[in-house]
């Protein structure tokens, strides 16, 4: 109710200022001359590109002339400029195809946050105490290159690290380059739900280190391994699209869909069975698949290349793997595996599909191997109908942040706050961009901690949160819809992918666009980085990058490379089914190791710990960098229908054995530590599993996320996946215990024991 | 019209003086009880305004109402009240017409909590508006828009069914005032003889007047009968009317109307067993009037319960998925308690007080009724809530929790009730003087009329028309 | 000309991704209401994506059902409004007149589907969250019903666009903003009218059907069962 | 179409019929009135005791001093009226006389040729017709009639990079929910002075005409387009 006090009186309704705007306050502002002329009312649909997630979909942007309240040269007043009123997917691209996920739709309230930083920032109290006093954006940069100046000496002794949500496409390439610039700089590219476990497996099954892109359209039956394909994972609007046709409206055929997971996702609501098999196992039961397609000589266990390989007695037809002698493991009974071996077998092409939970245990690379083993044998690879490595743009600048990986000049996040800690290498700068480690790591890997250290943090955040909160200079970098927005899909098409476009709109406040005040950066520090970065505007660096591609058969043709350049704007990027972009297999490495089945560690006594914890992607938060948008936070999350807030998940029977009620306050303790979150009561899940979804329990992340529900990822033990290092999620047990009544906010006030519950029709 | 005799419980054997003089005191001298009552009403009703002008300006929100629970206490409250206003009119005027002499002293008192309770129950559909200030957009007036309101919407009737009664029931509350103004009148002094003069209409007691008057009421009665049904009717059509689960039932109309009549018998006991003590009416209003009364709302009582069996097996019987959700939330879920409170107060207590002879005191009576009357709000309530917690889709139900502001209102209207009631009986002789002294005498009627006529100090030429002996 | 509007949804394509719910919000200007109103039950999803589970742990499918105005040929919403604020439309809209509303809630209650949503409070937006709101649709004040227009703005500007160029309106050329977002086409808006429109085709399905079809209400939205490859549902 | 002139011209006669039909709509808005009478002095109170009347009457007109600070401009947006004043001024429709901060004269600018869709460029392809900005008058007006003292007011706000605060002649409040969009109207060949009067009298614009339901629906009907509600309301 506090945002409504300062003023009521509903009587005779509503002020449409922003439509009529008649005797409104913004009436008697100064009112600026536009910088730009458009026709009042009328809509525009320009191009853009999606910065919501990593998938890189394509959109339009509806722009309308509006009011907006605005400093200018440090008057503020009131300015006609043209204004993001709608985003949709473009229809010409390849990847989101004319759609857009429920995250993309609420990208508009990114720009028009009321919490955004508005202009440079200066830390004034005590690092963390957020105060922060305003600054010009010349004493910001000469600031920021006072600390950065030293750094740039040849073998400087001391370093600088960039802190970074995984960068596609060409600000990857550009930051690269900028820390190229710099000895012994290291790049730390941060995701909670990362799958550099996939990527790896990839690369060892298949030869790509990249995630796969399924043809859904053209499958007839998909088992899915944990993977929350429609809703949060990989690339969800590509795979909608494609699942609408794996369903409907291709003649006699209706895909089959079978999700295995102990939690039912929104994903795996829609699968015509859903198998709950232990958490950690989802390997087991891919080869006991497997297991029973050799045995009935489906496929050649020879005919699989080196994904087969990979496994440990794949040639001798993984007797180990017998459905019977998984089925104690996996908690899945021997003849549903058989089932489900002889569907695959009776209906391709049939495809297999693995990420999230499964992935996010000690186990997870073998589970990755055990189901990209499953899909060579179910010749999915490179078919249609199965999956498919979306081919790389070949650009004049080297392709995305992947690429920058060989080079061997990052590291996780992990790594680095071990490092700072143990001060191996001394960072002396800190750059931060849209990373929230501090948020989302556990605390056993004390990126605090090891952030405090930092002797200067300089942010490009957009908002401030948990980590941007430590920076001692902020420099605000425009919204996606403000600036020059580029993506280089990893997957979701089975073409090749570049999304460009210029900006929808002109900024609202006074902010920078991150690649021009690092191009800005680089042209002042001059020598290498000057030299790595030559271009004068990102725009330019964009259409360098993009003019190779104008010589290929694409998605445009122009005569001269202007027209070219115009047109890739107008289409929002570049694309083309050219077999000649296909990218080679590179050589599968240390293929010579098959692997043998890992139980997952979990941390915690069963005793003591008697439940799997299973914190999820939330299907408005994602990994909780859109908690801070009103929408999503009052945008139900589909099963259990909760809004502005978390909750713990927990099986209906198991609720009912420990006395637990819809909406009791529970307190879930793993060994790291202890969230506080009211019960809902679900039949979805297994009944020695919590879930809980992540995003929410904010300590400072804008008025409508702070201080909202709790944070799972903060009892998380800091269990790592040993291969790639990145954080196994999914491997912590929990106890509960209730204590007391908490607030649930849901929005059905039906029953919530199931039985009850029915459509009537 | 014969004047019958009248049994002796109900003879009032008091000086025509006397009698002046007991009903004529509240007129004339003003009490401190009255002033410290009305200061209490005004300071407890008072809030309720505020209220309601809050809920003007900050919107519906501080209301307890809710998705999809569109409607609560509010209207349940209108359907309290309007049931309330078929205590008097409906009553009197069934009397009236069968010639119950007994009836009275009882009449005028009945009447008044008639008109004031339609008065007070026609606000709350516009307090309940989301924009209260447009409520004429539910009257017929032409306008430059040239839009006229829906006529086929219940409550376009509600608004013509209440308005008809209202001035149907003021006129019939006034009519018969007339002659006791006209007494106030003669016997008054300085301001308030002006006040009287206006108010009598230059009454003089001629035979034409008297006569004309008789007819007039005659006419009235007959005509606001068919009012007062229909009235209740169009109030339960509100609910009828609407594919709501449990609210969609042909029971609805006469339901609703016994629960009206019911509920107003009630209220019309509590009312005149505190006039009788607060205004020393003990001659007047005299046991018999509440034994008699009290068997009237013994039969309403069993009607009722009758109704509601009917309404409720029907439903249990049907046993339609939508329905029984509301139908168990009120046998055995959340409302099972108000429901059982309901059926106490309507009938397993009012119903051995009434029935028993010896019980049937005033005091037993008076108990009896003021359940009741609790009872019957509880229905309202149970009928409005419930079915719309408990719509057709189970993922769109919700539960409803009045707030302060709809409790304050509630309260701000009742007291405005009785305030208005006390007011009234100040103003004026809550019992008709004339009617009184009319079933005093066997006399013919237009003897009466004379004798009142010359009593009331009006001089009359000797020449009298010898109306029917 | 005039049309009868109607949108077909298929269930067995709708993934609950509720993509459909925020691209409503930001093409209708419905406002959010902060945590404690939504825990009262008084958000607003014009267009909600609904859950009902079936079974019991393990064998336990939820389905989803997107409920949204159903635009009813005979709506109980339209004869219980005493001011003609809710009305038929020559298109078969059941079209709600803000102006004319003044705020009896009668049709909310009188909706089966409970689809209509009334404004408690005056709707707020954080500056400058106002500056999203689409010029083309009013912001609604407190008091007043509101619910899915079937993107009545979208019909307007279109119809319009098409008489400039007199030519009558394409089949699958208004698209409300719900159908424009869904990934997976779950829905369909097009004219029953027109026999080969999309939405008669697919009208005429055989999982066709509409939500609480006994109540003779006849709605405009009509859903295609899901279906199911092996027996269970 | 042509009937429809003929009902419509000349525009002061048909303002005074108009405005006679509000007259009679407008009594009953006073019966109303008197019912809530005591509500509303009640919320004065309480809107008082909130301090919420601090600092406004702002009808649209009352040219009210620059505010220049964000402070003094509302931190959210909502659809509450801004004061119990301005909230009874919205109910009876009171639309207070305009003061423009230029003394801007159509007639002058019409007699020298000048259409109307030439400054208020948005009439034909929008719902807008617009107010075109101050610098697109300043291509003529930095050589044309630079001495006039209006024109002087204008090159100061030019120079400093202003827009001139004009304020709408013809608008409706929001409670209207009307969506009026000028390009159809235009595209079928309705006049501009049949809705905004003739401006070639007119120096600075007035509200000629009382823009009522009535009003457009008289149009609506003579010219045999759709009265259905949806069409303006939504």
């Amino acid at each position: 109710m506090k945002r409504r006090t300062f003023l009521k009186l509903s009587a005779v309704g509503g002020a449409g200022a922003a439509l009529a705007g008649c005797g409104h306050q913004a009436e008697q502002l100064i009112r600026f001359i536009p910088d730009e002329t458009l026709i009042p009312g009328v809509a525009t649909w320009k191009s853009g590109v999606c910065a919501q997630c990593s998938a890189g979909c394509g959109m339009q942007v509806r722009v309308m002339q509006g009011d907006a309240e605005v400093f200018r040269d440090g008057q503020f007043g009131v300015v006609k400029m043209g204004l993001a009123k709608k985003l949709a997917g473009n229809p010409d691209h390849p990847v989101s195809r004319g759609k857009l996920c429920v995250r993309g739709e609420a990208g508009l309230q990114v720009t028009f946050n009321p919490d955004r930083i508005k202009h440079p920032l200066k830390r004034t109290g005590l690092r963390g105490a957020g105060q922060f006093t305003q600054i010009s954006w010349d004493e910001a940069v000469q600031e920021l290159l006072a600390h950065l100046q030293p750094l740039a000496a040849p073998q400087a002794a001391v370093s600088l690290a960039f802190l970074t949500r995984p960068l596609g496409g060409q600000r990857g390439v550009l930051v690269e380059r900028f820390l190229s610039g710099f000895d012994g700089a290291r790049l730390v590219p941060f995701e909670l739900f990362d799958d550099a476990v996939l990527r790896t497996a990839n690369r060892r099954s298949f030869g790509y280190e990249q995630l796969p892109t399924f043809d859904l359209a053209h499958c007839s039956y998909v088992i899915s391994f944990g993977a929350d394909f429609l809703g949060t994972w990989n690339s969800p609007v590509a795979q909608s699209v494609g699942y609408g046709t794996l369903r409907q409206n291709r003649s006699g055929i209706r895909g089959k869909f079978v999700q295995v997971e102990p939690r039912m996702s929104q994903t795996g609501a829609n699968a015509d069975e859903w198998v709950a098999a232990h958490p950690g196992t989802e390997g087991l039961l891919a080869l006991g698949i497997a297991h029973v397609l050799l045995k009935e000589h489906f496929g050649h266990a020879e005919a699989t290349g080196s994904a087969g390989m990979q496994i440990d007695g794949w040639r001798e037809g993984l007797p180990e793997y017998s459905p019977e002698a998984i089925a104690w493991k996996t908690g899945v009974a021997p003849e549903t595996t058989t089932r489900l071996a002889h569907e695959i077998a009776a209906q391709s092409p049939a495809l297999a599909v693995v990420g999230g939970a499964p992935l996010a245990h000690t186990n997870g690379m073998f589970t990755a191997l055990a189901v990209n083993a499953l899909n060579a044998l179910l010749d999915s690879v490179g078919k249609p109908g199965g999956l498919q490595f979306t081919p790389r743009p070949p650009l004049s600048t080297s392709g995305s942040a992947q690429d920058i990986s060989e080079e061997g000049k990052v590291d996780s996040i992990r790594t680095l706050a071990q490092q700072i800690l143990s001060g191996q290498r001394p960072i002396e700068l800190l750059l931060l961009y849209e990373a929230n480690p501090v948020f989302a790591t556990p605390p056993g890997w004390q990126v605090r901690e090891a952030l405090e250290k930092v002797p200067f943090i300089a942010s490009f955040g957009t908002f401030i949160d948990e980590t941007s909160r430590l920076a001692d200079l902020i420099l605000p970098d425009h919204s996606s819809l403000e600036s020059w927005i580029d993506a280089a899909p990893e997957s979701g098409a089975a073409e090749a992918v570049i999304s460009v476009a210029p900006p929808a709109m002109r900024p609202l406040h006074d902010t920078r666009a991150l690649p021009d005040l690092l191009l800005d950066l680089a042209r002042r520090l001059g020598g290498r980085t000057r030299q790595a970065l030559p271009w004068k505007s990102y725009e330019e660096m964009l259409q360098a990058a993009l003019a190779p591609l104008a010589h290929h058969p694409g998605s445009v043709s122009a005569k001269d490379s202007d027209e070219f350049w115009k047109k890739v704007q107008e289409q929002g990027g570049w694309w083309s089914t050219d077999a000649s972009l296909v990218p080679k297999a590179k050589a599968p490495a240390d293929s010579s190791r098959p692997m043998k089945n890992q139980e997952p560690q979990f941390a915690g006594p069963a005793a003591e710990y008697p439940f799997y914890f299973l914190p999820y992607a939330s299907q408005p938060f994602f990994d909780g960098r859109h908690a801070n948008l009103p929408w999503m936070q009052e945008m139900p999350e589909v099963l259990s229908t909760g809004m502005w807030g978390t909750w713990v998940e927990i099986n209906a029977r198991t609720a009912a054995t420990l006395q637990i009620e819809q909406g009791d306050l529970l307190e879930v303790a793993s060994p790291n530590g202890k969230v506080r979150a009211p019960a809902l009561l679900s039949p979805g899940i297994a009944p020695d599993v919590i879930a809980m979804p992540a995003g929410q329990g904010h300590e400072d992340y804008g008025r409508y996320a702070s201080g909202r529900g709790a944070n799972p990822i903060k009892i998380l033990a800091p269990q790592v996946e040993p291969t790639t290092g990145s954080l196994a999620w999914a491997g912590t047990r929990v106890n509960i215990t209730k204590v007391g009544k908490g607030e649930l906010v849901l929005l059905t006030g039906g029953p919530t024991e199931w039985g009850a519950e029915k459509v009537t029709r | 019209m014969a004047t019958t005799s009248i049994a002796p419980e109900y003879a009032i054997d008091i000086k025509p003086d006397q009698i002046r003089q007991d009903l004529l005191r509240p007129i004339f001298q003003t009490s401190r009880r009255f002033y410290v009552l009305v200061f209490f009403l005004v300071a407890i009703g008072l809030p309720g305004i505020f209220l309601y002008a809050n809920q003007m300006s900050e919107g519906m929100g501080v209301a307890g109402i809710t998705r999809p629970i569109f409607w609560g206490i509010y209207i349940a409250n209108f359907v309290f009240w309007i049931g309330i206003s078929h205590a008097g009119t409906l009553i009197s005027a069934i009397l009236r017409l069968v010639n119950a002499t007994w009836r009275r002293p009882v009449t005028r008192c009945a009447e008044a909590i008639t008109v004031f309770a339609l008065a007070i129950g026609a606000q709350y559909p516009i307090i309940h508006l989301g924009r209260s200030w447009l409520f004429f957009w539910l009257m017929p007036y032409p306008s430059e828009r040239g839009i006229w309101p829906n006529f086929r919407s219940p409550l376009c009737w509600d608004f013509f069914a209440i308005s008809t009664y209202l001035t149907g029931s003021t006129a019939f509350l006034l009519l018969p005032i007339i002659p006791d103004w006209a007494v106030v009148r003669d016997r008054a002094s300085g301001f308030r003889k002006r006040i009287y003069t206006i108010l009598a209409l230059g009454w003089r007691g001629t035979p034409r007047e008297w006569h004309r008057l008789e007819v007039a009421m005659r006419i009235m009665a007959v005509a606001i009968l068919p009012v007062a049904i229909s009235v209740h009717t169009i109030v339960s059509w509100d609910f009828a009317m609407a594919p709501v689960p449990m609210w969609h039932s042909t029971v609805f109309g006469p339901y609703f109307v016994a629960g009206a009549i019911f509920s107003g018998i009630a209220a019309l006991i509590v009312a005149m067993g505190i006039l009788r003590k607060a205004l020393h009416l003990e001659e007047y209003l005299k046991p018999s009037h509440f034994s008699n009364l009290g068997k009237l709302l013994l039969v309403m009582s069993l009607l009722w319960v009758y109704f509601i069996f009917a309404e409720r097996l029907t439903v249990w019987y049907g046993n339609q998925p939508a329905e029984m959700a509301a139908f168990w939330s009120i046998q055995r879920g959340r409302f099972a308690g108000l429901f059982w409170t309901m059926v106490s107060c309507n009938f397993l207590i009012p119903f051995p007080i009434l029935a028993i002879k010896k019980l049937r005191t005033i005091t037993g009576t008076m108990i009896a009724s003021s359940t009741v009357v609790v009872g019957m709000w509880l229905e309202r309530f149970l009928i409005v809530v419930p079915p719309l917690e408990h719509k057709y889709l189970p993922y769109e139900w919700g539960t409803y929790h009045p707030s302060v502001t709809e409790i304050g209102i509630a309260i701000g209207t009742l007291c405005g009730m009785i305030l208005l009631y006390v007011l009234f009986a100040k103003l004026v002789p809550i019992i008709s003087i004339w009617e009184l002294k009319g079933g005093q005498h066997k006399k013919p009627f237009a003897e009466q009329a004379l004798s009142a006529a010359s009593r009331s100090g009006v001089h009359l030429d000797s020449t009298l028309p010898s109306t029917n002996s | 000309m005039a049309h009868r509007w109607a949108m077909v949804i298929d269930l067995d394509r709708c993934t609950g991704c509720e993509t459909c719910m925020a691209a409503c919000h930001a093409e209708n200007n419905i406002a959010t209401v902060d945590a404690k109103q939504a825990a009262r039950g008084r958000a607003m999803h014009w267009i909600h994506v609904e859950r009902y589970w079936e079974g019991e742990f393990p064998n336990v499918r939820a389905r989803f059902q997107p409920v949204l105005c159903q635009q009813c040929d005979a709506a109980p919403c339209e004869p219980v409004c005493p001011t003609y604020a809710a009305y038929h439309n020559e298109d078969g809209l059941n079209a709600q007149v803000y102006n004319r509303c003044i705020g009896t809630r009668y049709c909310a209650n009188a909706c089966p589907y409970t689809a209509r949503y009334f404004n408690w409070w005056n709707p707020v937006w954080d500056k400058p969250l106002q500056l999203q709101l689409n010029p083309d649709v009013s912001v609604r004040e407190a008091g007043i019903m509101e619910k899915c227009t079937f993107c009545n703005q979208r019909i307007v500007a279109t119809e319009i666009q098409a008489k400039a160029e007199n030519r009558e309106v394409q089949d699958g050329e208004v698209k409300p903003a719900c159908v424009q977002s869904c990934p997976t086409t779950a829905m369909v808006f097009g004219d029953l009218d027109d026999p080969n429109s999309q939405v008669s085709r697919l009208a005429r399905s055989m999982r066709a059907t509409t939500l609480l079809s006994e109540l003779g209400t006849n709605p405009k939205v009509i859903y295609l069962e899901r279906e199911s490859s092996h027996g269970n549902d | 179409m042509n009937n429809a002139q003929n009902e419509k011209t000349p525009g002061s006669s048909e303002g005074k019929e108009k405005t006679s039909a509000d007259r009679f709509h407008r009594d009953w808005l006073v019966v109303s009135i008197a019912v809530v009478g005591l509500a509303v002095a009640a919320t004065m109170w309480v809107s008082a005791a909130r301090g919420m009347l601090e600092g406004q009457d702002s009808s649209p007109a009352a040219g009210a001093p620059a505010v220049s600070t964000p402070e003094q401009v509302p931190a959210v947006f909502t659809t509450a009226r801004r004061s119990f004043f301005s909230a009874v001024q919205e109910y009876f429709g009171v639309q207070g006389t305009p003061v423009q901060p230029v003394q801007f004269n159509h007639s002058i600018h019409i007699k020298n040729g000048l259409q109307c869709a030439g400054c208020h460029s948005g009439v034909t392809q929008g719902p807008d017709a617009g107010i075109p900005s101050v610098s697109f008058c300043m291509a003529c007006h930095q050589a044309i009639a630079t001495d006039k003292p209006e024109i002087k007011k204008l090159t100061v706000y030019a120079v400093k990079g202003r827009e001139p605060p004009w304020q709408p002649v013809f608008w409706f409040y929001p409670e209207v929910h009307v969506r009026f969009r000028h390009a159809p109207h235009i595209r079928n060949g309705i006049a501009c002075e049949q809705c905004h009067g003739d401006l070639s009298k007119e120096t600075v614009a007035v509200r000629s005409k009382e823009l009522t339901m009535n009003f457009c629906l008289t149009c609506h009907k003579a010219n045999a387009v759709s009265v259905d509600c949806v069409t303006c309301h939504y």
